[in-house]
């Protein structure tokens, strides 16, 4: 059994035109850069992403815009860069716009293999359009369907070579849940250790969800709004 | 006069009580941690995954893996904890969070809220305001009484596609706080110097409004 | 804010015959021990007790059907005590049993907001009598509601006076989810921690779910199966 | 000669892969974690809440806060993971786990099982069972293939309440080895010394069965 293999490269190896992907992150926070660098350099096509933001003009997802790889973006807010709006207006890209409670939670749903859940989230607006609404003890929700992807393509800070996960800050964000949700789940971490060296306590993912797993390099880990105060 | 953004969020500061748990929008409701009282405890729920918010870092502390909904680098505090997305609209969806203070560009007399999208401009997404606006028990809308072409954002019906139904319980605005219930405004303070007048003017609303309204105090 | 109490007398309050109250624990392992004892001395009557097991003659759930004070249990498995069989038999005591991994899902969805969902488990047996059925992607699923409690009783290995919460080994297992989906969470520790002696990336439950918290005393922690092998 | 527990354990773990996840239950299923090949590695999820399930501790080592789903105290290995309940039959549910292994009271042509209710005996429940029979990919029945009055427990259909529907892919017995397709059991395997008639005549279902069909080989 050996789920650790050599690189990026070698991590996005099975991904084809026209395949769903799930790419953790929120805004450049936890993104899994190396997969995206590799997803760009391989030039796949017509690829439906589901994330919750579209990354930035010349960083994240912003870079498979730029090479005009994305068919379809699923993501809760989106338009942080000029290029997508372009692609947007022009009908080139679609975007579908879910409410970021829901989609969390879809991609929970689809990893955890429940098909469809309620939420109260959105009902009575756009977003309940053609769903199905229904009372429960006097409130009414609308129902949602569970969301899972070809590949899932994750960014970890720690992992064991068993695929076993902890991750940093808000980093963690999207990134549990794609972790699931994915056909194939791919990750890339900071620092790759022995099984062992993670406490069976403090994992956030366990490694039965992972089938590849590699040793990240050259994090840029850029800040969207770098907000300080004085010392 | 009416007052600026620093004042609403002074204003909504106010509303604030000891152990809760806060989730603030973007915008003028940031503001509103400036104002937190010093002998209270606060939570500040950032939805990206993080619970005990703290303050900027400092230069030297800056981590691009911390940052909150806003996508600025902040800090945590002691008894911080951080979690999925997936949990943490739990929290929200489940109706533990205590309050949250969000922006509007519309707020109707039933409680109805718009602040997602504009037809024909470029629509960047609800992120998490369907979800905040759904499950909250405690909703403040903190925002400009008018619009910038003067006109009122406390309306009838909105005109804007919704962001949730019947959710908004406060607003606060420069000219005043208003509680809606009973399918109208009904205005609970006004801003210091605004008269009542100027807030029948402005507001397109149902407004019951009391000529003796007190006028609110700020520290 | 002071969410911590003195003790497990104190940290019952406002429990009254006719609740509805979830129990942590997976057979006596992760039980809340001295919320039970004190539920014992308090004597309140006719309560409803939602936990995957029903405890044993001498422990856990069975000191608590020992003093009838149980109208209805809502479990996975039951039965490892002869009271409770001779309580059931009798039509003393009612019992719902559910499917373990329905029953952690409906409890999690009582606590995420989540008021129902589908499941494959049970399709076309006694479980799914009377439920709505219905078929995604040609598969059938049960329709399945969420739980909550009136109080939910919880037991932690380490807890801050935030009421962040740390579980240790396999005593997790229904504890979390039922500490999100009390209105009331009661949560006992065997370690009471000053807020920031937790690090924010290992913490199991945020405080957030949690209404009182008390430092436990003279943990029992009874072994049904205590099997061993030669050193 | 038909097969004892140890047998039936024995030949099941001849379907276990090198990486399987694998969740083993209650009784002969536990014994399979007993002839593990050497060289391969083979994660044992209990649903309680352990993912990495190591061997009974020492005198030493017993720690009541770890117990497998039977309640037994056990130990981790490198490796292993601890989660909630809800986690545990996430990874169940949606199918993470490679292979099951489970009694049975009843199993029918169809794929149909019985273990969980006998009626007018005192219910226990069904635990996790059903969980795991409408989820896992991979089901493996381990049981004997007779019970007690010496009535075959392979059936047209299931007499007791069900715990799943048409879920079962194959059984092991102590007769032999089964795959359930096309509404039949169809032989794959004898047991050692026993005869294709002796299982004709303990099979209830329907069952194909070819007179040249191999024995099974324990090492």
């Amino acid at each position: 059994m050996n789920k650790v293999v050599a690189n990026a490269q070698e991590a996005i190896q099975g991904i084809e035109d026209n395949m769903t992907l799930m790419l953790g992150g929120f805004g450049l926070c936890g993104i899994p850069e190396n997969a995206i660098s590799a997803l760009v350099q391989a030039g796949m096509k017509n690829l439906t992403c589901i994330s919750n933001n579209a990354g930035v003009d010349d960083f994240g997802i912003g870079l498979m815009l730029q090479q005009r790889q994305v068919k379809k973006m699923i993501s809760s807010y989106v338009g942080e860069n000029a290029e997508f709006e372009r692609q947007l207006l022009s009908g080139e890209l679609e975007v579908d716009l879910v409410p970021q409670g829901t989609l969390a939670e879809r991609i929970r749903a689809g990893g955890a293999g429940i098909p469809a859940f309620y939420t109260p989230t959105g009902y009575g607006t756009e977003v309940a359009e053609g769903k199905e609404c229904r009372e429960f003890d006097g409130r009414m929700y609308v129902m949602e369907m569970a969301l899972s992807a070809d590949f899932a393509l994750v960014k970890a800070w720690k992992g064991d070579k068993h695929g076993n996960l902890v991750f940093k800050g808000t980093a963690r964000n999207f990134n549990p849940m794609m972790a699931k949700a994915g056909k194939i789940t791919v990750v890339e971490v900071e620092q790759l250790l022995e099984p062992g060296e993670l406490h069976p306590n403090e994992i956030h993912v366990p490694g039965v969800y992972v089938q590849r797993i590699f040793q990240g390099v050259d994090y840029e880990k850029r800040i969207e709004q770098r907000t300080v105060r004085q010392a | 006069m009416a007052l600026d953004k620093y004042g609403i969020a002074q204003r909504i500061a106010q509303e604030l009580q000891d152990g809760y748990y806060v989730n603030l929008g973007i915008g003028i409701p940031t503001l509103v941690a400036n104002y937190i009282p010093e002998n209270m405890q606060v939570f500040l729920q950032s939805e990206n995954g993080l619970l005990g918010m703290g303050p900027f870092p400092t230069e030297e502390n800056v981590d691009a893996d911390l940052i909150n909904a806003g996508k600025q680098t902040v800090t945590t505090l002691a008894g911080a904890s951080l979690f999925s997305s997936a949990e943490s609209f739990e929290m929200i969806r489940g109706g533990h969070i205590d309050l949250t203070v969000l922006g509007a560009m519309e707020v109707a007399q039933n409680g109805d809220i718009a602040n997602w999208k504009i037809p024909g401009k470029m629509v960047k997404g609800m992120g998490g305001a369907m979800d905040l606006v759904a499950s909250a028990k405690n909703i403040i809308v903190a925002m400009r009484h008018t619009n910038r072409k003067g006109e009122s954002k406390l309306l009838p019906s909105c005109s804007l596609p919704l962001t949730g139904l019947g959710c908004i319980k406060k607003v606060v605005t420069d000219l005043g706080v208003f509680e809606i219930k009973e399918n109208a405004f009904h205005l609970l303070e006004r801003a210091p110097g605004v008269s009542v007048q100027e807030i029948r003017e402005k507001t397109a609303g149902a407004l019951v409004a009391s000529d003796d309204c007190p006028e609110m105090k700020l520290a």
